[in-house]
């Protein structure tokens, strides 16, 4: 029963940060902004919701899977983050910041 | 179950604002950002299904969603690097 | 409300395979022909799952405590037409290549007329 | 809540399509349609259709993205406006698409257990599969017993098609590391590529002989093997990976595993069965269809994984030849 409690409360709480990275996606101004938002919660979010899965479990096999599955989200979603944040860096995507001083110095 | 559903509701919602974001983007990256938002989620949600059918043993496909979304992006950046040319 | 859940996913299908004929025959680019072509294929395979799906079955693993399953059957067409689908596909894109090559482009109505270039 | 998700997910499939036919970018229409194939494969999860599933996720997500996106690195990334007319393309559709729904209207109600495709075999192999052949997995007793002819031809058609596409794009050849290639700078990735090649690896050889019990089975299982190697192409460089696995191995492979197949039903000949009827390879028929059924779900894996990773190493040795002249 408390454990159920506890699965609960770590669903929702991953639920609502699930939903806060992809309001983030919309929200922030520009590109590198919007990858922090999408991978940091996506990583809290995927931790919390596995955990709340893991306890709704007998502990056997299905909890390893789970694991499993929760180890090998949290290898490779931030990896993919870093690849994709290092590629738009590399293909010339500027910050808002850099564009509004860049304009700025056009201006004067 | 309640809370398991919601969570379901919740995590499809997050998808339709990531197919959204892929959908319409300003650049690209925004594009592969929200692919890749959509691939982990899908993951999430296989393994929610599996708790709310009551048939948790088919978790192997979420591994499969997991491997298949990080191999893909790859595969994007580095065909990207290819075919970058006259996009902002 | 029953009516509209008994059908939709048919509804879905011709939809689905609507868009994919639709691509197929109005687009000039030969890689989103191809794309089409697979957009049609997957509504096909929906189809036969839909078909397969049977109201308060489970998967067709035999487990305790489950008596009704959904039909193998559609399940089993459907992968092997998966794998195919995919080796089709890859046969369909190594000629787009080979258009390209000799043509230089793959736009349909650009090498309409250069027939005779080979 | 099972309604539920289909009609969301089918939505969004709808709509990803739309996407699809409107966006110019082709680009962006590949990453999309690799959205595509994994919401597709969500309904089959929801439609209780998980070894379709796997197989979808696996193939149409992953392979067919990987290949159309080194088509693109081929053929560019913007589509030409084009000066078709859409008027009559959009008319007959629609006529079609009228004509269809008005059929759909015959169809029997989705999920009603007495439709009748749930009357004839399927009937067969949800009561006796399971004691016949002594597999929990249904669709697997099906596949590789039932219908293992079907599944003969299908393993064909998979070497056929890396024949015909190594035909048409040239053998890659071994060719020298010298060249820079794959993503060099990214140190990361190739650290976190390092550790999880081996896991997916241990896997797909997991899934190969689980697929017995749970969904998996050969398709799938060397679809994954094939993935893993491809992934160590992307991030190492293509030479290095033919150095690893060799083209003309391949090859050898993927005759192979047709040749345990075909073998496994010629050998059922000799010991005085019909071809492929398992049930006289051992001692009693139960043990027989098992050790048919592994034999030839390893044939099916080494074909597949063979033909997939040629396909893959036939378009990706163009693409880097193309974009190192």
């Amino acid at each position: 029963m408390i454990l159920e409690m506890i699965s609960n409360i770590f669903l929702i709480l991953g639920a609502f940060f699930a939903l806060t990275g992809a309001v983030g996606l919309f929200k922030f101004p520009d590109f590198f902004t919007r990858i922090h938002a999408a991978s940091v919660t996506d990583s809290i979010a995927t931790i919390l919701l596995f955990s709340g899965l893991i306890l709704r479990t007998e502990f056997d096999l299905v909890a390893v899977k789970l694991v499993f599955v929760l180890v090998f989200l949290l290898l490779t979603s931030p990896t993919a983050s870093h690849a994709l944040a290092k590629s738009a860096r590399h293909g010339l995507l500027a910050t808002s910041a850099e564009t509004l001083s860049k304009t700025n110095k056009d201006n004067n | 179950m309640m809370v398991l559903a919601a969570t379901c509701v919740a995590v499809l919602s997050v998808m339709a604002l990531a197919l959204a974001r892929a959908l319409q983007a300003d650049t690209v990256y925004d594009r592969i950002l929200g692919i890749n938002m959509f691939g982990t989620k899908t993951a999430v949600l296989i393994a929610l299904m599996g708790f709310l059918n009551e048939r948790p043993d088919f978790l192997d496909i979420a591994i499969v969603y997991a491997l298949i979304n990080f191999i893909g992006m790859i595969a994007v950046l580095r065909f990207f690097e290819y075919t970058a040319t006259d996009d902002s | 409300m029953n009516f509209i859940i008994d059908y939709y996913n048919y509804w879905v299908v011709v939809f689905l395979m609507m868009a994919g004929f639709y691509t197929v025959i109005a687009a000039n680019n030969l890689v989103k022909k191809i794309v089409g072509l697979n957009i049609f294929q997957t509504s096909v395979f929906i189809l036969y799952i839909s078909m397969g799906k049977v109201a308060g079955g489970s998967a067709p693993i035999v487990a305790d405590g489950i008596t009704v399953y959904s039909n193998p059957l559609p399940h089993v067409l459907i992968l092997t037409a998966i794998v195919v689908g995919v080796a089709t596909t890859a046969v369909g894109l190594a000629l787009v290549v080979r258009i390209k090559h000799a043509y230089g482009t793959v736009e349909e109505n650009e090498f309409k007329h250069k027939d005779d270039l080979i | 809540m099972t309604e539920l998700i289909d009609l969301v997910l089918l939505a969004m499939l709808a709509i990803t399509a739309v996407g699809v036919i409107f966006l110019k970018d082709l680009f962006a229409v590949v990453m999309l349609f690799g959205i595509y194939s994994f919401l597709s494969a969500l309904i089959f999860v929801n439609l209780d259709a998980v070894d379709v599933a796997f197989t979808e996720a696996a193939v149409g997500a992953g392979i067919s993205t990987v290949l159309m996106l080194s088509t693109l690195a081929l053929t560019g990334r913007q589509e030409k406006v084009s000066d078709h007319k859409t008027f009559m393309p959009l008319l007959i559709v629609v006529a079609t698409g009228a004509a269809l729904i008005y059929g759909t209207l015959d169809m029997p109600p989705f999920g009603n257990p007495d439709n009748p495709v749930h009357q004839h075999v399927a009937l067969r192999y949800i009561q006796d599969s399971p004691q016949e052949i002594g597999l929990p997995n249904m669709v697997t007793s099906v596949l590789a017993s039932y219908r293992g002819f079907d599944t003969l031809g299908e393993t064909a058609v998979v070497f056929a098609a890396a024949i015909g596409v190594l035909s048409l794009l040239g053998m890659p050849k071994r060719e020298r590391a010298a060249i820079e290639s794959g993503l060099e700078s990214h140190l990361v990735l190739q650290v976190v590529a390092k550790i999880i090649i081996p896991l997916i690896i241990l896997f797909a050889l997991y899934v190969q002989f689980h697929g017995d019990y749970g969904p998996g089975g050969g398709f799938q299982a060397g679809v994954i093997a094939a993935a893993a190697i491809i992934l160590y192409a992307l991030v190492f460089g293509l030479p290095v990976a033919t150095q690893v696995l060799q083209p003309d191995l391949l090859k050898t492979l993927a005759a192979l595993g047709v040749l345990i197949y075909a073998g496994t039903g010629v050998a059922s000949f000799f010991l005085g069965g019909n071809f492929l009827d398992y049930n006289v390879l051992a001692s009693n028929p139960v043990a027989g269809q098992h050790v048919g059924i592994i034999l030839i779900e390893l044939g099916v894996g080494i074909t597949v994984f063979a033909a997939m990773l040629s396909i893959f190493y036939a378009f990706a040795s163009k693409a880097e030849r193309k974009n190192i002249q």
